[in-house]
Parts: C-alpha cells; structure tokens; sequence
C-alpha cells in the first residue's frame, strides 16, 4: 500500500460549481470559493460557470500542471450524477483519480434550501469537510472485474422479447424468461395498436417466432426467477421452472391432446381472454403462443387430486381420469403428470428486467361499479371483445348477448387520483381513443369518452384523435364519479359526471361502461426489486439510475430495465427502451471487463489479532480465517466495499479504501467547523 | 436559517380563505384539476349553483364573493362524498367548504327560519328542538334497563354514554336508547349518561359554518365531561361521534371515544352467542356520511346485522363510499322547507326508493337523523307498508331473548 | 441544567448525517432533484451502507459539536449489502441506552430506513429531527468540555496567585490535551 | 557521573501499581542501582517542599499512576511535570482515568453524598463531611477539593509515554525503564504495549467459532463458565477483542474476561464504541424487539465498556450534570 500521507504535502485545488444558477442562485458561490481558498493547505480555489463542461474539466488540468496540485475538491452536483467525470478529469491531469472527491452542494443544499446564508454556511461547512478529508486520501488502482458474455432478460413481453432478439442478433447467448405459458405479454392481447392501427399479431407474432426458433435464445416460458447471486459480470441466477405436466422437448404443438381432453367443451376461465372465454385443462393460451406447446391446469385437470397437495406443494397425482390427452398424444410420449416443478442455474453477466406491469384491478373503486354490474368491462377485456381471436371473434355483444348501442368510455381509472394512482398512466387516453374507433366500427353505437384531459403528445396521436373526433364519438369532459342502474329496470347504466364544459351535472344512460384503467406495478415488483437489488419510485415501478442520463441503468451494476416495469409507456417507447437496455448490456459485454470502485476493506496482517469478530459479518463470505496465521483474511475479489466489517473490527485493523477513519473523522471535524 | 415550513404560520394561526395556501391541505385546493367528480357525486349536484369545482375556480380568479353572493351553498349537506372521491384528495368538506359556507352565511340576507329556529334553540336550550332541558334524560324513565346517572351516581364508570338530542328527545330516537340500553346490559357494561346536563355536541351548527355557536358548546361539553370520570365515551350519535373524533381534540378533548354501532361490533365475540331470537327480516343497511365516509365504518354494522340470525342483508344500488345521504346533514335537517321551496329532491325520498327497490323489508340505520327522515320518506313514497325503519341497535336487542 | 444549555435566538441545531449511498444518500439526492425544501441544519456525509456507520463516528461527531446525529439506511431486507442495516440496527440499541445513560436525549440520534425513492421522506425527517433538536437546545459538547476543564484554570489561577504571594516565579502548566499515541 | 533521577508518584488510585513495582522483585534492585529515586511516597518519606526545591527538569522520569479527580493531585501532576523530563502515564487510571473515571457518571454531590451518609456501610449520624477548610484546636486543616470530572493524567499535563494495564505488569514496566535508562526511546506519545488486540495472545482463541450469533449474554457470576473456551462463544463479555495485548492474557488464564484495562489500539478513537460496535453486530436477532431483548444480558454498557477509559471516552462524563460551584 503505497501512503504519500507524510512524503508529500497536500496541495488542494478546490473549485467551486455555479451549475449555471442551480447552484449560484442559492448558494453565494463566491464566498463559498473565498472561504476555501483560506483553508490550509488550499493552494488554488476557484468557482466557475459549469465544472462539468469541458472548460470547467481543463481548468482542473491546467491548475494541477501549474500549481503542482496533488488533491481536487469540486463541489458541485451528487457523486452519483458526475464523481466519474471529475475522477477522469483528475487522471487527465496526471493524478491518481482518488486524490479527487466530490462535494454535494446542489441537490443536498441549493435545490433544497431557500435560506441563502444558511445554504452558502451548509455548502463551506461541506467544503471545509472535503479540505479535511483528502489530505488523508491515497492513491488506488480499480479492479477489473471480467464480464461473462451470456444475458439473462426477464420477462417475455414485448420489451423482453425486443431486447433478447436484438441481442441475440448480434451474437450473444440470451437466456429470456417468462412467467405465462407464452410470450408476448400484454400486446399479445391486443387488437389494434394506436395511433396507426396495425394489427397488434401481424407485427409481435413473427418476432415471438424468430425468439422460439433463434438459436442464441434460451426460452423457458412458465418459469420464474427464484435467487440471483452475484454482481456485474458474474451473476448465477436460479431460475424455477414450473411443471406444466408436458415435456416441452417432446410436444411438437400438435394440440390433439387438447381436442381429445374429456371435457368435451371448455370449461375454465381463459385467464388469457380475461375470463371472458373458456378453455380445457390441458390448453395452449392462444394460437400464437410461443412455444407452441400444451400446459395442462392440475387445479381441474381430473387426473390429479383437486386441492391435494403432496409434501414439496406438488398437486397429488390422482388416477380418475380416462387420460384420453395420454392416447391422443400417443408414441411422442409428452405428457407427464409426475412432472415436477425443477431449478436450473445459470451463469450471466448482465440482466435486463422487462417485468411490464398489471392493470389496475378496478373492482378497487367501488362506484364505477366493475363486478357488480355486468356491462362494466375493463378496457382490456373490450381488446379481446374486439379482437378476431378473442373469445367473441371480434363480435362486440355483451354479456347478455346484445350488442350495445350506448357506450361510456371513462378515463383516468385508478390513474392521477390520490386514493388509487397518483400517476398518469401515459397509454389511457390513446387507447381509449383506439378502443372508442374500433367499438364504433364493431357496433356504430353512440360512444361517449369521459375524460379529465387528452393526453396526445406522440408521434400522429394527435392527428389520430382529431380522427376519432370526427368520426362522431362524442368527448365529455368530465369525470365519471357513479355509475348505478337506471330506474325502472331497463337494463343500462346511468354514468354520471359533471359536463365541466357545461357546468351541468350529466346523467348518460349507456349499454356498456368501459373503463380505461391504468397501468400498475406487477403484483411482485417488491420482489423482483429485492431479487436484483433495485430499487422503486413511489409508485413502485423500478427506479432508473438517472431520468435522463442512465434511464435504463439502475443502481445495480449490469442490471438494466426496460419497458413499463419502470413506468407506464406505450409499444413505441417500450421498444425504443427494451433496444436501449440491449445496447447498454452489449457495451458492457463487449467491454469484456468493468472497473469496480476500489472500496474494498483491506486487513493489516500484523494488527489483526484474529478475534474473527469480523468473520461472520460479511454476506459475500469475503472474510475467512487463516488457520495458519491466526488471522483474519479479506478476498478483494468477493468483497463489495459495505465497511461493515470496517464498522465492526474491535481493534481498528479493518480498513475501507475510499472510506478510511480517518477520512470520516476528518469530514466529521470539517462539516462541525465553525464556519 | 429558517426551516422550510411554514410552521410558524400554521402555529398561531387559523384557517381562512386568505391563508389557505399556508396550510398543506389548504394548499391542496390549487391542485384542483377541474374533473367534476365533485359535482357529479354531490347529492345535489344537479340544484348546486356553485359546485365545488366551480368554487375554486372562482376562489382562483378573485371571483369568490359571487359565491359568497349565493346561497347555493346551502345545498350542501356535508356528506363527505366529494371529499371521498376527489382524486386530489382535497379535503373539501372539512376544509375548503366549511370555510366558503360560514361567508355565506354572513352574506346571507335571511337565515331559512326553520334553520334559524334550530339554531336559536341549541343556543337556548342545548338542543335544536327548543325541547326543555330538563327533560332530557326523561326517556331514562321508561328504559327497561335502569339507566344511571353519573351526576347521581358519584362513581367513576366503565362507559359514559352521551345520548345526543334527538335520541333523548324524538320517541323513535327513544327507542334506540332503550335498545341501546338493553345491549349494554347484556355486555355487562358499566355506563352512565350525563343526564339533563349534557348539551348538543354542535357539530351540525358547525358544518352550517356556526362556528361560534360550535366552540361555545364544545367548551361547555368539554368543561362537563371534565367533571366525571370514566374510561370512555360512547355515543349513539354519528355526527356527535365525529365532532368528539376529529373537531373537539382542538379544544383539549382528550377521551376515547367510540360510537354505539363500531362499539358493539368490537364485542361482536361477547354479543353473538346472545343473538338467539331469529328475525327472519331481509335487510338493507344505509351507510350513514360521518360514520362511513368520515370515519371508514363500512364493515362493522353489515358485520353486526350478519350475526343476527335470520337476518338477510342485501345491498342498495350506492353503497358504502358511494352511499347517498339521507339530507339531514350540514343543517340539511332544518332546511327541507327551504329545499322544497327551491323545488329539489328530498334526498331521503330518493334513498328510499333506492331501499325499496332493493325488495328488503328493514331499512336499517344507525345516525338518529334517519329514522325520522326515512320513515318520513317512506309514508311520502307510500313505502310504510312495506318497509320499516329500524337503527341497528333496535335489530339487535329485539334479537337478543328477552 | 448546564448554563450552555441557554439557546441564544439565533442559535440554530447542526445535524451530522449519515447516510448510506444506495438508499438514503440517493433518496436525498431525489429530494433535490424534486426541489423539495427542507432545514438547512443536516451535513451529510456518504457512507456505502449503513454498516459502516461506526458508532465512533456518531459519539465524535456529537463529541465536535453535533447537536444530533441521523443515521439513514435502506429498509430491512432492502439493503444493498444484503444485512448490513442490521448491523446497524443491532448497535443502535446499545448506543441509545449507552447515551442514555451519559445523560444524552435518545432523540438527537436517529436511525431511519430510507428508500431511495422516498426523497419526502428525507425532507419529513429532517425537518422532524431539527425541530425536535431545536425544543432539546443545544447540546454543545465542546462548550462543556470547556466550562468543565475551567474547575482547572480556576485552580491554576489560584496556584499562580499562592506563588506570587510567596514569590515563587515558576508558572503553573497550561492545561494541554494530547491523545494517546497521536 | 551522578544516578538519573526517577520519581514515582500516585494520584486517585488504589495502590496496585506501586504494587507491580515492588513485583519486580530482586529487578528493582538492579533498578535502584542505577537509578536515584527521589519521590516514592508509598515507599519512601519526602516533601513537597523538596521537588519544588528541585530545579525544573531535573528529574528524569517520573512514573506517575492514578488518575486526576482533586486539587492537590492536579498540583501534583503540574508539578511533576514542570520537574521531569519524562511524565509517564503509569497504569490505567493515569492513562485514561481508569476506575476512578467511573465517577464521571454521577455528581459529585451525590459521590459525597452517598459516601459519606447513604452508603449502607456508613456510620454518621452527624453526616459530617469533609471540608476543604476547618479549624480544629485553633489550628486551620485544609483539603483537597474534589474536581467535578475525573480526568487522565494527559487531560491535565503533558504526557510523554503510556504504560497501560490495570495494574501494568513487570514485564512492560521493565521495558519502559529499560528504553528509558538506554535512550531508545520510541516517538513521543507512544503506549508501551503490543498494539494488537489481546486474542492474539489468548489461549482460549481457538476455541472462539467464526460465527458467534450471540442470543443471550451472561454475566461470569450468572453461569457456570467452560475454562477453556472464548469468553464470547458462551455469551459473556470479553473485551479481548478491543484491548491492547500485552498482559500476557493473565485475566482469561485466570477464568474472568478481559475486562479491557490496556485500553484500546493506537487505531482505535473510543474502545468503548468499538467493542460495542464489533459485540452488537454479532449477535443473532434481526428485530428490534429481538435484538433488545438479547442485549438486555448487558445491563450496565458503559460499566461494562468503559470500565478504565471513560474519562478519555468521546463523551468523557455524564453531559448533563450540574455544574457545582
């Protein structure tokens, strides 16, 4: 370890940033500059426009050249946001990058504070802290950390499926993983997308074909991920996969199996239809289903048990049934009722998550009446009342068999309300402008759209509602606040809201209540945010490292996010981002190698008196023994920089790179100076 | 160095229409975006002149005095409906409206004299009746359970059951108290009412924006409960239930307080097996505003009324949240001659045609107010035949043998 | 009480705050980026997880003149290092009664688990934490160390003022701190 | 060539270091040989008046144990001071307060108090109190005052070395005499004791398990202790793992804890806190009302950690106690 400390004395540049006026605004920048340059060991102190710009990075360059510096301080913007630019810029003028650090004086102090006395005190105590830190900082190398060149992408909709094709394009090896028997995800139910109104099969269906056949694609659909270990380059995922009591190496799809089932009609709710059709216990969710292989239900299949499950959860296999699907199936031999729900383990060095999300369950706000009256559907179930291979054939009639003439489409369900969503669902208003298109071309009923406002802002969807308009769907604007029968039995619903154009309280009776409910986090984000270490927004979708400048990044190296499992989005977006995450994993694949942050703990061997409390502390195992040494012995390569370890050695003989004690202490005394 | 609230402000002051952007909840109202749910779900929203959306637009541009100008506002029976619904969550009946209505009133050029009588009287009387105040623990008397005094008595008691005025006055409210009294019993609860000493709990004086006629008789109320001890307060009253709950704590109010239909609930358990008479009665339960959606108590009376056997519970087309107020809300009890004058719907008549359409032969309730209006309702809707009005309390002690 | 708990008016808490790199220290970042507003009394110093946070760390920064301290975390089974908010967790107890007992309020150290997403949270708790710093007063560590070590000056004033009376030159040592092996 | 001059000297302490230099046995024969020694109270009859005589600097080194809680010590150490070329901080107390510094925790009123009324022990019906002045036969009789806080000897003077241990043993004290007499003096400041932890040296280290997971602790009287295996592994608390080594492990050869008189290493700020720190991580719970309830086996944390080094803790003294006059 190589410690100037003591063979050369500090020479500090500090150099303080107005980011424009985010920071100059608040904080008197000047002063801030003037104070530090009084602070010892402060050879050059300066404040500029913007540090980050290239100006701003020569500055630094030049001064380390001419003033012989050999620490930087620059106050600016988070570590997270630009530690790495001033780092490069450091090394650029010939020093170690680590005699840089970084002061936080924008988003920990101008934007939130008012007060501009306090701000510019917090931001000197702040800098003073820096000035005491770096003299203890000493020089350190990253580690390089290879990276396996396999991906994994989770979830098959049509982020994942985007992303996993694009990748496997280029040549690299895609293990995609999907939860549904199929994928394709949500846009395979839809009819028609907006605003161009292509057929929503015609444009997913070959690429989920070109995903099944492509032979840099490892597909297990009906799987889920169960533990991920690791970290960037080197991950090893578990991945459950769930019996579907069919071998899928043996089904060829042939679907006799299906036409042989004892039951003779379809019985069971089709979850992919919305439940608004039927289908057998050994299914295929739909036509286009990829893989084109059978599944069999043991919740109704009557050649298990219902409800009776084995020790490990495992339905009990029962013998009842005829097995006539085993018969139609014959020498290809698929169907295997012991099959068991099994674990396979794989190595990855980079993941994309494309988990999408989940309606919003409308039955949560009572008033709008879904699940109380049987003409309120959701806007999903209307994509499959539309669609030509929905459960209707594209015949829209209602549950009672007739086709309705008045239609309510409300907006905003479950979106921008406090009590469900706060956030705006993004796709509502262009679907519900696509779904009053094609009801009025199913049906020619009166439709109404009750909206709060028109969200159009992509590409032609304005023009496209300008289409809509005239073709005589009618707009109210307002927002449904009841929905209840009308009097006398007559069969409709009364949809009621304020006509706010009007200022006059309508009361619509309609056939059919459609509402357009938002876009929500999967049911298990928390999960799968736990698994990867992710972290969410407020409203629970997948946080993004940075909004504008790492939007498919999230604050676990080498995994990236795609689609609207980080928010809501529509097809075009949700491409744009599952191609974005794609290139962003190939960059580090093709890099072949990360550079790891040099803040490992590090143990001086002849101050450890091998009390082995730091031992068990570690959740990477990096800590062992040395039975020979009777010490405690760090594995750089296993350790990922906690200090827990440093926190937690009653002798002082851990140590954290990056983050010494004396670092700390120094930024205790400094932010605690009287300014 | 100041922090960043604006504490300070919040400390000293109170709320005005002025200050409202100071408070966090009246900042909320400018985030109003002009949906109209609030006018849609409004009871009245067809007869108000001024919905609340309207309100703040007109409070945002400095058109408020043609509010204040109006008396539209006395449409308002405060039944929390545009509150529960506002995807804004702006607290618009406990925030934004008391304060537009209490201008109102001030503007107003005469007082509707039904309202004006009602307020005189609780002023006078303790009660809006303009019944005697000596005669309100005279129900007492006819109770088949002896009903104690806590003046009289001289012993701290288990619970101090504040009766309210329409209970300890209106023979139907009686009944409820008997029927209460009788379910206390059965408990094995130690109670005790204040008697002829109790006073209005004014929480109708102060949704009516009477704020000062509210703080007079919250001190009174608060001073006189001060006197005694006991481990909890229970009311029969919805709307005393939610002033004690959530308006007399600013004024020092301390107790546990819970209301007749919530509080047998919890001793579900204890009641159930005492539940022994079968009435074979199918029953509709409306929600009543302040307990259900002010206070969230939707579950608890169905689960009462389930216990009962015999009971068949069906659901009318509103509610829960989305139930429909019975009018007698925000001074909505006094104002019937003004609303028919104004040619609106009686609100009770519109529920209990929903009742009625419902098939049911129970139309259960647990707020005083209802019995009256409903059974009001029902002989106007020509109902009284084939419905009768009963406070879920009276369910249960008639189920209870004996 | 002590004559330095007295609050000048224009006194005013300063919190020393750490917080650990993947959730607080990002949610606070978040906070910024949301324009939020809070007191301006936290100095935050980044650590990578709350695990780090050596309870040396809190005592010192109390010790140089922290009126409280705040110690932000990811939320159990959120953490990035998989346990190290336990660690945490598990000496916030003892320290908590261990500053009891030398006569600390419990208030003016607070650990909370913080989300990286929950930026309002940053805001509500430091706010909360200034205010109730700001009813405790100051807590003044330096000044104490100071009034306590003046029982010394006090003597050594009267040892001078004892040698010359008696004529005795030789000045008495200053008090003078050195640390052990400093 | 005339003998260096060596002084020892006591201040709040309870004798045990003067004990371990009488323990030098026939050594200290050697020592006296070459050395004078001009101040020993315990052992030897000198004044005030004679050191003061003495010119400044004249005395070598002075081996100066106890710590500082009155007036006349704090003079004492001044003056000891002022005398020596060397001040060595002898022993625990001197070092960082040592026993005595418990008192740090309460009043000084309620210390008198208790001693000398409410202590059950106590006979005083009169509760008659030490005095700093009274007249007794016409004769005025001084006291010492009792400072407030109980202080090490380098929170009132100069320090030069440190000779940890409650009481320190021969073997360091030899060794800090010996460089002394020999000139091969380490940096200024520096502690005489290994600067690694004592399980370096204690022969229950091996049996201590990697993964403690602690769930309950005892205290040594609660149970039945295992002679050979780590104090930790069955749940009582050791300070080994915080303490400089150096005492040759005698506590832990002796079937108690290392209850941490060496102090902690030169890379440690507070041996309370860090022996906290490493102790709480290990223990099993994960929930708040779990982990209470393990660590509620610590009832007195600061006794237990700071038992010789509260006065040179972070925190130094109870904040919040009365300031007396």
């Amino acid at each position: 370890m190589v410690n100037i400390k003591g063979n050369e004395e500090p020479r500090i540049g500090v150099y303080v940033c107005h980011c424009g006026h985010n920071i100059a605004a608040t904080v008197d920048v000047e002063a801030v500059s003037k104070y530090a340059a009084a602070l010892p060991k402060v050879v050059v102190s300066r404040e500029y426009k913007y540090m980050c710009s290239d100006p701003g990075q020569e500055l630094i360059q030049k001064d380390i050249k001419e003033f012989n510096l050999n620490r930087i301080i620059v106050a600016s913007c988070s570590p997270l946001l630009h530690e790495h630019t001033f780092r490069t810029a450091t090394e650029a003028g010939g020093l170690n990058p680590f005699f840089f650090h970084m002061v936080n004086i924008r988003e920990h102090n101008s934007w939130v504070h008012t007060n501009r006395a306090a701000a510019t005190e917090k931001a000197k105590a702040l800098v003073h802290a820096a000035v005491r830190r770096v003299p203890a900082h000493r020089a350190l190398e990253t580690k390089r950390v290879p990276i396996h060149p396999d991906v994994l992408v989770v979830g098959g909709g049509i982020a994942g499926i985007h992303a996993a094709l694009t990748m496997a394009n280029a040549g690299k090896k895609v293990y995609l993983v999907e939860r549904e028997p199929s994928i394709g995800g949500h846009m395979a139910k839809f009819d028609k997308t907006f605003p161009t109104l292509d057929c929503a099969a015609c444009i997913l269906t070959p690429k989920m074909s070109q995903v099944g056949n492509h032979p840099n694609i490892t597909l297990w659909t009906y799987s889920e991920v169960a533990k991920v270990d690791g970290y960037v380059g080197n991950y090893t995922i578990q991945v459950k996969r769930k019996a579907r009591y069919i071998n899928e190496d043996l089904c060829t799809g042939c679907q006799e199996c299906i036409s042989h089932c004892v039951f003779k009609e379809p019985k069971f709710p089709d979850e992919f239809n919305e439940k608004l059709g039927k289908r057998r216990p050994v299914y295929i969710p739909f036509a286009q289903a990829t893989p084109q292989v059978v599944l069999i239900d043991p919740e109704v299949c009557l050649n298990f048990k219902r409800g009776a499950k084995n020790p490990d959860g495992s339905p009990v296999v029962g013998d009842k049934c005829k097995k006539t699907c085993v018969e139609a199936c014959g020498d290809k031999q698929a169907i295997d009722f012991k099959q068991t729900d099994k674990v396979e383990t794989i190595q990855v060095g980079t993941v994309i998550v494309a988990t999408g999300f989940k309606t919003f369950d409308a039955k949560r706000v009572p008033y709008f009446g879904y699940g109380k009256y049987p003409n309120v559907y959701t806007s999903l179930e209307v994509e499959r009342l539309v669609n030509a291979s929905g459960p209707t054939g594209g015949e829209v009639i209602l549950r009672d068999g007739k086709t309705p003439k008045t239609i309510a489409i409300a907006h905003c369900i479950g979106s921008r309300d406090e009590n469900t969503n706060r956030h705006c669902s993004r796709v509502c208003c262009m679907y519900s402008l696509k779904l009053a298109h094609l009801l009025k071309e199913h049906t020619d009923a009166e439709i109404y759209n009750f909206y709060i406002d028109m969200r159009t802002p992509g590409k032609a969807f304005e023009e496209f509602y300008q289409s809509v308009a005239t073709e005589g769907v009618h707009f109210v604007r307002g927002k449904i606040a009841d929905v209840y029968p009308e009097a006398g039995n007559t069969g409709k619903l009364i949809v009621q809201a304020e006509d706010t154009l009007l200022g006059r309280v309508r009361k619509l009776p309609v056939d059919m209540v459609v509402l357009s409910v938002g876009l929500e986090p999967q049911a298990d984000a928390q999960d799968v945010r736990r698994m990867f270490n992710m972290s969410c927004g407020s409203e629970g979708f997948f946080l993004e490292r940075h909004p504008k400048l790492a939007p498919v990044s999230t604050f676990t190296d080498g995994v990236f996010i795609a689609g609207a499992c980080q928010a809501p989005k529509d097809i075009p977006d949700t491409v744009a981002q599952a191609g974005a995450a794609a290139a962003e994993a190939m960059a580090l694949i093709d890099k072949g190698h990360v550079e790891q942050e040099p803040n490992t703990a590090y143990i001086i061997e002849e101050e450890c008196s091998g009390c082995k409390s730091c031992v068990p502390l570690c959740p990477y195992t990096a800590i062992s023994f040395d039975e020979a040494k009777k010490k405690a012995v760090i594995n750089e390569a296993l350790c990922k920089g906690c200090g827990t370890c440093v926190a937690s050695c009653p002798s002082g003989s851990i140590k954290q790179n990056l983050f010494e004690d004396e670092e700390i202490f120094a930024e205790i005394e400094g932010v605690l100076a009287q300014v | 160095m100041s922090t960043a609230t604006a504490s300070a402000d919040k400390d000293n002051g109170v709320m005005t229409l002025e200050n409202l952007a100071k408070f966090p909840e009246g900042q909320k109202v400018y985030s109003c975006m002009q949906c109209g749910t609030c006018a849609a779900t409004c009871p009245y929203g067809d007869d108000l002149v001024f919905p609340p959306r309207a309100i703040i637009t007109m409070l945002e541009s400095g058109l408020i005095e043609e509010v204040f100008a109006s008396p539209g506002l006395l449409n308002c029976v405060t039944c929390y409906a545009c509150m529960a619904k506002c995807p804004r969550g702006i607290k618009l009946t406990e925030v934004l409206l008391p304060l537009v209505k209490e201008q109102v009133f001030t503007h107003l050029k005469e007082v509707p004299a039904e309202l004006q009588k009602a307020l005189e009287n609780t002023m006078r009387y303790g009660n809006p009746m303009g019944e005697s105040p000596r005669k309100r623990a005279l129900w007492a008397k006819s109770s088949p359970v002896p009903v104690p005094v806590i003046s009289e008595i001289k012993r701290p008691v288990d619970v101090l059951w504040f009766v309210e005025c329409y209970p300890s006055y209106h023979p139907r409210g009686n009944d409820g108290n008997r029927a209460t009294a009788k379910l206390f019993k059965a408990l094995g609860i130690d109670f005790a009412i204040l008697g002829n000493e109790e006073k209005c709990a004014g929480e109708c004086a102060r949704l009516l924006g009477e704020t000062g006629l509210f703080e007079m008789l919250t001190d009174s109320n608060i001073k006189l409960l001060r006197k005694y001890q006991f481990k909890r307060i229970v009311t029969g009253g919805a709307h005393a239930y939610d002033a004690f709950k959530h308006k007399y704590p600013a004024a020092g109010f301390d107790f546990e307080v819970h209301h007749t239909t919530p509080f047998f609930a919890q001793h579900l358990a204890q009641l159930k097996p005492k539940l022994t008479k079968k009435l074979d009665y199918t029953v509709t339960y409306h929600d009543a505003c302040a307990l259900g959606r002010h206070n969230g108590f939707y579950e608890e009376p169905r689960a009462l009324l389930q216990a009962i056997p015999g009971v068949k519970l069906v659901e009318m087309a509103h509610s829960g949240v989305n139930s429909i107020c019975c009018g007698g809300g925000g001074g909505g009890m006094w104002l019937d001659t003004y609303y028919a004058a104004k040619g609106c719907e009686r609100l009770s008549e519109r529920r209990v045609k929903e009742a009625l359409d419902t098939g049911a032969n129970v139309l259960a309730v647990s707020c005083p107010y209802e019995i009256s209006r409903f059974e009001d309702a029902l002989k106007v809707q020509g109902g009284e035949k084939r419905m009768v009005v009963r406070d879920v309390v009276e369910l249960l002690a008639e189920a209870l043998e004996g | 009480m002590s004559d330095t708990n007295v609050q000048s008016a224009s006194w005013e808490p300063r919190i020393v705050a750490f917080f650990c790199n993947w959730c607080t220290y990002t949610a606070a970042d978040l906070a910024g980026v949301s324009r939020m507003k809070y007191a301006p009394n936290t100095r935050i110093i980044r650590l990578m997880c709350s695990g780090r946070v050596d309870p040396q760390f809190i005592v010192d920064a109390l010790a140089k003149g922290a009126d409280g301290v705040l110690i932000g975390g990811c939320h159990p089974g959120d953490c990035h290092y998989v346990e190290g908010n336990y660690k945490m967790l598990r000496r916030f107890d003892l320290l908590q009664r261990m500053l009891a007992d030398m006569g600390i309020e419990k208030e003016r150290v607070r650990l909370e688990w913080i989300s990286a997403a929950e930026g309002e949270k940053v805001k509500r708790v430091v706010n909360e934490m200034v205010e109730t710093v700001k009813k405790l007063g100051p807590l003044g560590l330096p000044q104490k160390f100071n009034d306590w070590d003046s029982e010394m000056e006090d003597f050594a004033a009267h040892v001078a003022a004892q040698e010359a009376a008696t004529g005795c030159g030789c000045a008495v040592h200053g008090k003078k701190e050195t640390t052990v092996n400093a | 060539m005339p003998k260096p001059k060596v002084a020892f000297y006591w201040c709040a302490s309870c004798g045990g270091c003067e004990e371990t230099v009488v323990d030098l046995a026939e050594d200290i024969l050697a020592v006296v040989e070459v050395v004078d020694i001009v101040l020993w109270p315990v052992a030897m009859d000198f004044k005030y008046k004679d050191i003061e005589a003495m010119p400044d600097k004249s005395i070598v080194a002075t081996l100066l144990n106890g710590a500082i809680r009155s007036t006349e010590q704090e003079e004492m150490a001044r003056l000891m001071r002022r005398k020596s070329q060397y001040l060595i901080a002898y022993g625990a107390c001197a070092v960082s307060g040592g026993i005595p510094a418990m008192a740090n925790q309460f009043p000084r009123e309620q210390i008198l108090k208790f001693n000398y009324e409410d202590c059950p022990t106590m006979v005083n019906e009169q509760k008659v109190r030490p005095q700093l002045k009274t007249t007794d036969d016409g004769h005025e009789v001084t006291l010492p005052a009792l400072h407030n806080v109980v202080r090490s000897l380098d929170q009132v003077v100069d320090v030069d070395y440190y000779v940890p241990g409650c009481p320190p043993t021969p073997k360091l004290t030899k060794a800090a005499i010996t460089a002394l007499l020999e000139g091969k003096l380490p940096p200024k400041g520096s502690v005489i004791a290994p600067d690694i932890a004592l399980c370096d040296e204690c022969p229950r280290k091996a049996t201590k398990p990697a993964d403690l997971s602690i769930t309950e602790f005892h205290r040594p009287h609660q149970i039945l202790m295992d002679p050979e295996k780590c104090f930790l592994a069955q749940g009582v608390v050791c300070m080994g793992p915080a303490t400089r080594s150096g005492c040759e492990a005698a506590c832990t050869k002796g079937g108690m804890p290392c209850t941490g008189c060496f102090g902690g290493t030169s890379r440690v700020h507070d041996q309370g806190m860090k022996i906290m720190s490493s102790i709480a991580a290990n223990i099993a719970p994960k929930d708040e009302a779990g982990i209470s309830k393990a660590l509620a086996g610590i009832p007195d944390p600061i006794g237990t950690f700071y038992r010789y080094a509260l006065a040179k803790s972070s925190l130094r003294r109870k904040v919040n106690l009365p300031k007396e006059a």
